[in-house]
This record gives structure tokens, C-alpha cells and sequence, in this order.
């Protein structure tokens, strides 16, 4: 399946991206999610980065919370809601909010 | 043009993550999709009428209002609404009130699903 | 003539919000939900507890008693009761170390069906021919 | 015989943890104490009146006005109210309605204070 | 300082209590934080009570919850509403709700 | 004549449910708080930012362009305007590389006081020697 994972918190208190298989994932930082896109913690990028995914997180949120462009970890794609929405009608069929 | 459901859940009112929801839809409508919302628990708080817009809180009100003219529809659980004391004249008018079966039915017949849960 | 088959995914324990009940009740309204669709047209969930969610399916749930309001059990056995799916992840009972005997039934309602102790595996198949997934 | 106040923040209506809140008021209440409220964020929702008590849901309405009966002092932040759309009028009776700093008043005169918050 | 520190969910996205310092320090678990007294994972019980504190938890939130007294820890004092209007009066005096 | 001192704690990051964000506003509020006090009396909160809430602190936060409500940033620079004390734990800074050019200020606004980077053990303390402790 094409799913697209939405991460909208910094700290998961769920597991279950780590058992999801999908032909292809695609995770997008939302909310307070985009902090694993632009914080280190001790100098190492947030684990979620490592995935064989694609990564996506949502400037408009980035911008809120004081996260620059230039922050962003390179493997992440910066999206605005425009580009989000055609994400979500073009890329993927199912949607996961975590 | 395609169709989006959102799913609103609980402790939505009071979130960010309520304002992602409707700017994400208003996005959607602007771009020529049909958008349905879908408001279940503590959501449903956000279909209640004369919220006071200050600065210093997300308000749904008037997003709210700006969706139903561009002809999304907003439904409310009713069960959910009622619990919390809003009854239908206290409702933003254009909301519908349901039962959850809307929300399947709208699913049938949409292309994406965005169900947004968490605590 | 079409079916909208769905994968329901509560993943979180109930009682804090309201969110994973939801999870229960929504899944429990594809009983009703021909009033709004086409002649022949169907919707299906399939109810899945993955993570901490599967501790939404342990017995004896005294929230009546204690705060005046419906158990997540009594709505599981609601939800056995009108045929739904109802799929319960084996490797987390496990990890809790929840025994079958210990998890919900509604033999008492006369209900047939059963929760299922499926492994994630047969859960991620659910998700995967699902048109649609909505977690909890 | 001492004093408790419980402050009731965000998320709080539509979570188990706003009936925590009054029976631990009530129980306290019951043993001889005195207890203030005061509700902040989204808890303030749970002043709006008329609150239909379906058993599938938490149901503040009835505990807030039996523990106003007993004489606890329930007090919602008035900006976060109307910043949900609840007016004076749509209030349950006997609440009382002020700025923040009730909150730090009845903190100044109590001997014990349970800040509730979370996500 | 006498510190009750109350814990109410199953999964913690902050890690404040590892750092807390108190001369005596309450743990009382309500609502969802009642599992930590009950819930092994793979036969081992929770690390909070590992901690050198005195552990409490709450006897109607275990009920609500299908949680029988018999599967609490023994390190793990269960309470009522009556008991907790007692602790927090005369055992603790400031109160934390992580 | 008593002065109350308090130890708001904010651990949580902001912009997700409104908690910690009322945690610097209910702070701010013992600016007015002596119209319900008697002649003399006080409450002096100390404003901490530990864990993930360190992250309210960042500079350039553009909430109100992007969603139209008042920044965390906003609600800090009015905090140091009426002389809170504002500390935030320096090893959570380190830990996100988080350096003091960064941090908020509200020198624009003519404020004196600055946010104090303090060691956590700072923080403690204020924990003890406040009469009651609030997290948020």
C-alpha cells in the first residue's frame, strides 16, 4: 500500500510506525512533529530521520515554532499546505494520523 | 477534483492541531477538492456559536464559517455535542447534526481519509 | 454494489480521552450506516486492537460503578454482538503477558462471534486491503 | 480541616481525568475540607449548561453543581470561555467567572494545590 | 522537600520524574498510570517502581480498568479517593501532576 | 505580609495543546493578583522552561502570520516586561544545541531582565522553596 503517516508530536507515545509495512511510506511532520525534522538531541538527528521513507514537514509550522529552513535535516522535504494537499491526492492512497 | 474526509476527534478544541485541520481543508477547497468534516468527542465543542475571537486562542468560529460558504460540509455528532450542553440553537448555523453512521457514509464515498485521532 | 472495507486501529489504552471508545463506537455504526448509502452499498470495519489498545479488551471493567459510565468492555461486546470483526494483536497479549480467558466474550449476550487472537501480521493485511484506515 | 484547590487546564473535558478531578473535589469536600476550582484552556468548556448525561460519556454539569451546593468555589477563566463561545447566560449557576490571577489567590490562601495539566 | 508526584498515563512523553529530587517522594498512580502497578511487559514490571519512592495506586481507576488487586505489585500500596484526600493533606506537601 | 512563591514548571513543548502556553500566561497573571490580597501580601512565581519545553524559547516564532494567535515568543517578551524571572535549564539547552543567541529576548521592547540559562540544579531549588509546585 501508499500510506502516508502523519507524526504530529515530538515524543510518540505509540509504537506503530515501527511495524507498518508499506510499499510506500511517506512521513509527514505536522505540528510539533517538525521539531524531529530540525532538533538534535546531544548533536544526533531524531531516529524517525533514519527511515526508509519519504520525509516531509510543513513550513508553515516549522515557521511557527522559531525552526528555520536552513535547520531542516537535508533528507526532509519542506511542504506548504498547497503542496500537502496535492501529497495527499497524488501519492498516497491511505492516510495514518499517529 | 477529488474528495477529502476529515475526521475530527477528541481533544481537538483547545489544539493546534484543529486549526491544521481546517486550514488543511480550506487548502483542499481552494484547490478545487470537496471537503467533508466529520466532528466526534471534544471536537464537536468547536461547532458552537459566538465564539469570541481573541487573539490569544485558535478559535474555529469564523473558519469554520468561511468553510461552510465554500460548501464543505461540517457535521457534528449529535450524541457527543449534546453531552457537552450545545443543543442545536447554539450551533453554528450550516452545521449538520448526526449520528456516526455520517461519517462511514462520507468515507464510502470519498477518496482520501484523514482520521485525526490522538489523545 | 460496491463494499467500503475499513481498517479500524485502536492503538491506544482507553480512559484517557475519549479517542479510543470513539474507535469502538464508530466501528459499531456500519450497522446503520445503509440509511445513508446506495441500494447494495456496504461498509465494513474490521476492529483492531494493536499496542497499548489491546488493553481495551481485558474483562470485569468496573467504569460503571465507579464513574457512572460505559465500559470499553460493554462496548465490545455491543460490538460482537452486531457481527462485527473484532481482531486482537497476539504478540502484544503476549507481551502484557494477557491470557486468552482473561479478554472479553459476550457468550453472556448470546453473541457468537468472538475476538480474535490473530498475529500483526493478519492486522497489517486488514490495513493493506482496506480502502481506508482510521488509528485511535 | 484544610484547603485544597485543584487547578483543571486544557484536554481535560472529554478525558476521564475531569471526573478525576470532582470525585477527588467531592471526596475531599466530604471529609471536611474546603476545595477551589478553578478551570483553565479547554476545561472550561465543562461549565457550559445543559449537558445531556448519556452514560457512554463523562458528564460534568451534575458533579460541578452538587460540589457547588457544598460550598466549593468554582471559577472559569473568563477569556478562555468566551473564547469558546460559552456566555455568562449559558453558564451553569453558581460558577464563578474571573482573570488568572483567581487562580493565584486561592493558591496564596491554600494548603495544598493540585495543578492539572498534561497534554 | 515532601513531594507527591501524581502519574495518570501508561506511556510518559516527559522525562521530569528521573530528575526530580525530594527527601520523600510520593508516586501516585491515577487513571492510566494505574497500569504501571499491574501491566508487566515481557514478565518484567514497570521501571517506576523501581524507583525509591512511596507507590500508590488508585483502587477505582484499577477496577475501572478490569485491573484486580491480586495482579498488583507488591511494592504498590492501593488507595481509595478517601486515602488520597488523606495523603495529600498529611503526607506531602506539594503536589506534582506530570 | 506574606509573599507566596510559586515554581511554574513548563515541561511540555508549546503549540500543541494550550497548556503550556497558559503555563507563562497564569504566571504573567501575578501582575494583578493583589487586587484579591490583602495590603502587603504577595505571589512571586518563577517561571521554568525544562525537557522539551525549553524548545517555547525559541526566537522568530511566526504564529500569528501563520495561524493568527499570539507566539509563545509574545507571551515571554511580555513576561520579562513585568519582571518575572524566566530560567530555562541549560543542559536542555546543550542537549538541543540550543545557543543563547537564540533565545528570546525583549530587549526590543525595552525589558531589562533577560531569560537566565541556569543549571537544572537552579531549578530544583526553586522547586523547594517554592510553597507549591505547578507543571505544565
Amino acid at each position: 500500500m501508499k500510506l502516508g503517516v502523519f507524526v504530529s508530536d515530538f515524543r510518540n507515545t505509540v509504537d506503530t510506525l515501527d511495524r507498518l509495512k508499506a510499499e510506500k511510506l511517506g512521513i509527514i511532520l505536522v505540528q510539533n512533529g517538525v521539531y524531529h525534522a530540525s532538533i538534535k538531541e546531544n548533536g544526533k538527528s531524531s531516529p524517525l530521520l533514519e527511515k526508509s521513507a519519504n520525509l516531509y514537514a510543513l513550513s508553515e509550522d516549522l515557521e511557527t515554532r522559531g525552526l528555520t529552513g536552513s535547520s531542516v535535516d537535508s533528507r526532509v522535504k519542506v511542504i506548504n499546505y498547497s503542496d500537502l494537499v496535492d501529497l495527499i491526492f497524488n501519492d498516497y492512497e491511505k492516510l495514518a494520523w499517529l | 477534483m477529488a474528495t477529502l474526509t476529515i475526521g475530527v476527534f477528541s481533544s481537538l478544541v483547545g489544539s493546534m492541531t484543529l486549526d491544521f485541520a481546517l486550514k488543511l481543508a480550506e487548502t483542499a477547497v481552494n484547490k478545487g477538492h470537496k471537503v467533508n468534516i466529520w466532528l466526534s468527542g471534544n471536537a464537536t465543542a468547536g461547532i458552537k456559536n459566538h465564539q469570541k475571537h481573541l487573539k490569544d486562542y485558535s478559535t474555529g468560529e469564523k473558519h469554520f464559517r468561511a468553510l461552510l460558504e465554500k460548501g464543505v460540509e461540517v457535521c457534528t455528532c449529535e450524541a457527543c455535542t449534546l453531552a457537552r450542553g450545545i443543543n442545536k440553537p447554539d450551533a453554528i448555523e450550516g452545521v449538520q447534526w448526526n449520528a456516526m453512521h455520517w461519517y462511514l457514509a462520507k468515507i464510502h464515498t470519498s477518496d482520501r481519509v484523514l482520521h485525526i485521532g490522538g489523545e | 454494489m460496491a463494499d467500503t472495507k475499513l481498517a479500524f486501529i485502536v492503538q491506544r489504552p482507553q480512559y484517557k480521552s475519549e479517542n479510543p471508545k470513539l474507535g469502538i463506537t464508530h466501528a459499531i455504526a456500519y450497522q446503520t450506516v445503509e440509511i445513508l448509502l446506495e441500494d447494495g452499498e456496504t461498509v465494513t470495519p474490521a476492529l483492531c486492537f494493536i499496542g497499548d489498545g489491546v488493553l481495551a479488551c481485558l474483562k470485569d471493567q468496573k467504569a460503571m460503578g465507579n464513574y457512572e459510565i460505559t465500559s470499553s468492555e460493554m462496548h465490545l461486546k455491543t460490538a460482537l454482538l452486531v457481527d462485527l470483526d473484532v481482531l486482537v494483536c497476539k504478540e502484544d497479549l503476549e507481551r502484557f503477558g494477557i491470557t486468552e480467558d482473561k479478554i472479553v466474550d459476550a457468550e453472556d449476550m448470546g453473541a457468537e462471534k468472538k475476538i480474535q487472537v490473530v498475529p500483526f501480521e493478519t492486522i497489517q493485511k486488514e490495513m493493506e486491503s482496506a480502502k481506508h484506515v482510521l488509528f485511535f
